[in-house]
């Protein structure tokens, strides 16, 4: 099967199959004792849903757990696991590792792991846009977390953007945690949605395991934004299948809850409906599994095969005009 | 050259560097209020009043500043900053580097502090170190009204993020500044504002004033004291403070803010790991306590470095040296 | 006229004529150059409307624009005005100046002139409250602006005493500025309500230059607090009819506003009602008004003679246990 | 003397407060999570799991401080610390003094950084020095278990508020602990972890055991280096560090920390302002750049003080003063 003639859905498919063979490969790897990553196991259709309802004029910002934004976007696997790994040939030249991996090229950019970090920027990012910097049009997109909503930045990003009216998309996914603390221990049961509602914007609440019903709301919210410049919320709830950060055990995880989520496995849902509607059949399913594990496999070579960075650059990229401050 | 405040000088570099770069903006709790000329002149987009809220002020300046703007930020009372801390020092200051190199944050972050005004330790605090301390930011503190314009300009032109600190006593203070748009006084670089060869006097903002106080008192008693005044404190110009050293043998740094990891241990350190074998005395410091600024004003008076104190260390040093002088003599 | 025997009416209006000469006759000084205030002329309904509502098991949490809180709670004009000029009968023995005044004795606790300090600290006092510090079943109450609405730690405060059921008060006094900023050009318009609806917390707003009602809200708040131990918001309307900071020339303010709001001054409106209902005569009035204003001559002779700090004090109270640190 | 990681010492510390003090309790985010047996010994409302926002937290924490109990929050890795600036240095550190010591702020800040697990400078950032530069704060950051007990047990009597580093690396290093629930270490106490004559070692956390092998190895070449392991950073300890100093007239300052500003400046100022007459030799900052923290391990690793780069500081050190003494012998 090749990528000509495929439908959207199938590339949606196909799109949450590379970034779920990526996560793993790298989980796979860490055990070896390699810095472990934040995955977004189970969340892949927040990702490939919103990022594809994007153009490349746009703008995202993302945070810790970012792998699915930066694939989902075109990042080169390869390139992200030698970040990862801490190699040159990484987006970040191995400067960054897997916490804040921002892709300029790909218009990913400002990646922060200070929860919130990314929040706190994205009002500036669609400001510029909104001034005339980058491609007439484009928007910003800013995707967080549920733990970063109880920051006080969360907050006043909303209210920037809604006062200065700027084209910009905020998407929570709600995965039910914050690292080792679950959500219901930090806020009441409907919060998110109800304190984006707070501020006047229009707020969506979306089943974040749905790859389309996720694409149609971004698309649809991405259109409004354009039209009108002003800011779009979505809540994307989905759940957080694998633990906070690798390794973790996930014995702080109710196994019934963990299990009820893992049977709405997003990329099963996506194949159960192909296969359902005779989009794809077994075979070509297996055969795209293989090709995204080929793909991840020939990314991890190319990673590990980079060279480590040169310990005399320890101090080049810390101020622009290198050498003008020593 | 024309006579003007500093606050009048802030401005103007405000208003030439608008005109020059339209991507330079300036943001901030009642800037537009205050500069209400710049509003008018520039529009609305350009001179925004914001919500009060000093981290997305400072974040949405980091954003800006990252996709081809050149933002301005106010953040009024220098104590204010720590609710802006994590967009300078996380994001501003390393995103950079941890990026590898993939974008620039030219912005200028802008705020007063200093003792004078009974305000107290909630508006008053010269906490200026902890952005030297920190990586990927530069950190201007100027004391004339020529400076104060040539430092902003530049600043504004750099593609770092620099924090501009301004000693509230100072912004009434007149003085000559060049005319022209082409003003601008490059980061980086202390002046010599007074020669002397006897011992070294380091400061910057207010207590500059102290030190040529300090020194038209010492050449009364035959001391030549040379002053310098930082200007920016980081980048350090560190040539201009040792070639003095190396001189005077002698260092008093006069500082406001608390000595404890301020630019006065820093420059103390600078001495005795840089300019070891020309230091004739202890390096002296002088700074305002370990301790909040108090309100009250015979408090604040206080816990200001004095031209007194600063002659005094001087004397202290250099009688030293004459009795060492003189013991060496007799043996 | 005396206290014995005043209907508690008419003690509100006695005690906003205090603050009222408390404040005007500090703006006369000044002009003199002595250190600026922050009045609350217009908000003092707000103050004694709310702080009359409490008992003194509870706590107070205020910021920059604290007098009305304070001499509302019996606070010494003479000792406030002391502290202003920075004298060693101040509250704070001169340290603070107007901006920072606590007064432990009256339970004003841990003022702070940062913007939103107050908001961050509210919980941790009501928190030790709940957790039986103090005497039992007291409750907190915090004093905030609407420009602190806008702050970050407004959204994490919220959340806090909502998920915690911490008993604490919230107040937020709208009126209509931040310093030099218009309320409007920061939020929405009826931002403040909905924000903290989005908290689901009890919300009720009220007009805040309106005594009467700012306390039968009070007392309904804080009788709910203390029967349940949640928090209650509320917001009170009104209006700063003098500058931000003394002197404030308020050229920034539109005249139409401000002459509106001028006429519904909560004090004029007080006395018209109790005028109105026969209370009190306009002799009476006037009597009332004198007694205020000798009460705070005399404070500011006793602020007058009160003597400066030490120098030599100048790093005491810095640290607990004194002379342990140097 | 039982043995224990230092992770061990930091729960047992906390489990024996909270036992011996119930005003004493525990709030973070997971630390409920994370110290579930405390949680259950103690109950849900002294062990809270927190929303995920720094500055309530920390808030919080002060505002339950000054009202009678004695809280501890973990705040997790010390780059968030940012989001709680202004509750700990504005309100922790300042209201004591501003109210005229109306109020008590006993509270300890817990936090972790340091190199080693190639996170990068969002979570890896020394800065320390920042609250050793803000007033009304005390600073620990031991080395050993035997400290992390009972320098956290005396930081959570203290009546200051106390900011309390871990570098994560040590976490899991193991050490003899004193039995018994009396084991304190007072806050503002240096202690001389080997003793030597030639040359004065200065660290604190991570870095002193770089300074303990370097110490080895220049034994080896018959040099006597002292190592001081300073643990508080605030109040510093001068008195241990300059009896030291006048014994070895050398100092090398070892920090993982930058330099500017940063407690190597201090001890460098401390030097040559009050040890002048002792020094022997230009001080010696071995720090960390002034750059963020990279996440790629050989970048992390080549921004380490090494115990080779204090050898031969301390060789270069010692030739310059054979060279000086063999100068003056021939005059
Ligand atoms: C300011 C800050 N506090 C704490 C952390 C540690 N931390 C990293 S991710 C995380 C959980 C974030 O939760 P959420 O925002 O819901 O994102 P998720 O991890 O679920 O994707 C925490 C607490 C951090 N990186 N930054
Ligand atoms: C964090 C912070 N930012 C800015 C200021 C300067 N400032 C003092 S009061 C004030 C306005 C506050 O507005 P609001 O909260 O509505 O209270 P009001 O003054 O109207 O009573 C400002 C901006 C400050 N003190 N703290
Ligand atoms: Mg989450
Ligand atoms: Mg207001």
């Amino acid at each position: 099967m090749s990528a000509v003639g495929m439908t959207d859905t199938l590339c949606r498919l196909e799109a949450m199959l590379l970034i779920r063979a990526y996560e793993e490969t790298l989980v796979e790897f860490q055990r070896g004792g390699a810095p472990g990553t934040c995955t977004s196991v189970g969340q892949e259709a927040c990702a490939v849903g919103v990022v594809g309802a994007l153009e490349s004029r746009d703008r995202i910002l993302t945070n810790h757990r970012s792998a699915a934004h930066l694939i989902a976007r075109g990042a080169d696997p390869g390139r992200l696991m030698a970040e990862v790994l801490g190699r040159v040939d990484g987006y970040c030249g191995g400067r960054s590792g897997s916490l804040h991996i921002s892709a300029k090229e790909l218009g990913v950019v400002l990646t922060s792991t200070i929860v919130g970090g990314e929040l706190s920027m994205a009002p500036g990012v669609a400001l510029a846009q909104k001034m005339g910097q980058g491609e007439p049009g484009g928007i910003t997109t800013v995707f967080f977390g549920d733990g970063a909503a109880c920051e006080g930045i969360f907050h006043e990003s909303l209210n920037l953007a809604v006062q200065w009216q700027l084209p910009l998309l905020f998407v929570c996914e709600n995965n039910d945690w914050q690292a080792f603390v679950h959500r219901r221990e930090t806020m009441p049961d409907n919060a998110i949605a109800d304190w984006a509602a707070g501020h006047g914007l229009p707020v969506a609440t979306v089943d974040g395991n749905d790859v389309e019903a996720v694409h149609a709301a971004a698309l649809e919210a991405v259109a409004a934004i354009r039209a009108d410049g002003r800011p779009r919320f979505l809540e994307l709830v989905t759940y957080r299948l694998r633990g906070h950060f690798e390794p973790d055990d996930q014995a702080y995880v109710d196994a019934d809850e963990l299990a009820r989520w893992q049977a709405r496995d997003p990329l099963q849902s996506q194949a159960d409906r192909l296969l359902a509607q005779g989009a794809l059949d077994a075979d070509e399913f297996a055969q795209l599994r293989e090709q995204a594990a080929a793909r991840i496999e020939a990314a991890m070579v190319f990673a590990q095969a980079s060279a480590w960075p040169d310990p005399r650059t320890l101090t080049h990229h810390v101020y622009a005009e290198q050498g003008a401050h020593s | 050259m024309t006579r003007m405040t500093i606050e009048q000088a802030i401005h103007q570099a405000l208003a030439e560097e608008m005109r020059r770069d339209e991507r330079v903006f300036l943001m901030g709790e009642g800037v537009a209020t205050k500069r209400r000329d710049l509003m008018q002149d520039f529009g609305a987009a350009r001179v925004r009043n914001t919500p009060l809220a000093e981290a997305i002020i400072a974040g949405t300046a980091v954003g800006a500043a990252a996709s081809g703007l050149r933002p301005v930020v106010d953040l009024l009372f220098a104590p204010f900053l720590t609710y802006a801390m994590d967009a300078l020092v996380n994001s501003a200051g390393k995103l950079r580097y941890l990026s590898g190199g993939q974008f620039d944050f030219p912005l200028v972050a802008l705020s007063m502090t200093g003792s004078g005004w009974c305000v107290g330790a909630q508006h008053n605090h010269n906490l200026e170190a902890m952005f030297v301390h920190a990586p990927g930011l530069k950190v201007v503190m100027p004391s004339t009204a020529a400076d104060f314009k040539g430092l902003l300009k530049a600043a504004i032109r750099d593609d770092n993020p620099v924090l501009f600190f301004t000693d509230l006593a100072l912004l009434h203070q007149e003085g000559e500044v060049p005319d022209g748009a082409d003003h601008l006084v490059p980061l980086g670089q202390a002046v010599v504002r007074r020669v002397g060869a006897d011992v070294t006097l380091v400061s910057y903002a207010k207590t500059v004033g102290v030190c040529l106080q300090a020194a038209e008192q010492l050449q009364a008693q035959g001391i030549a004291a040379e002053v310098i005044d930082l200007r920016t404190l980081k980048p350090l110009d560190e040539t201009t403070v040792l070639r003095s050293l190396r001189k005077t043998g002698r260092l008093v740094v006069v500082t406001e803010a608390s000595g404890l990891c301020g630019m006065a241990a820093e420059l103390a350190a600078l001495a005795v790991t840089r300019a070891f074998d020309a230091l004739r005395a202890p390096v002296v410091r002088l700074t305002g306590p370990d301790a909040p600024g108090a309100s009250s004003w015979v408090l604040e008076q206080a816990a200001l470095p004095t031209a007194e104190a600063v002659v005094e260390a001087v004397q202290g040093m250099l009688g030293d040296a004459v009795v060492v002088r003189e013991a060496l003599a007799t043996t």
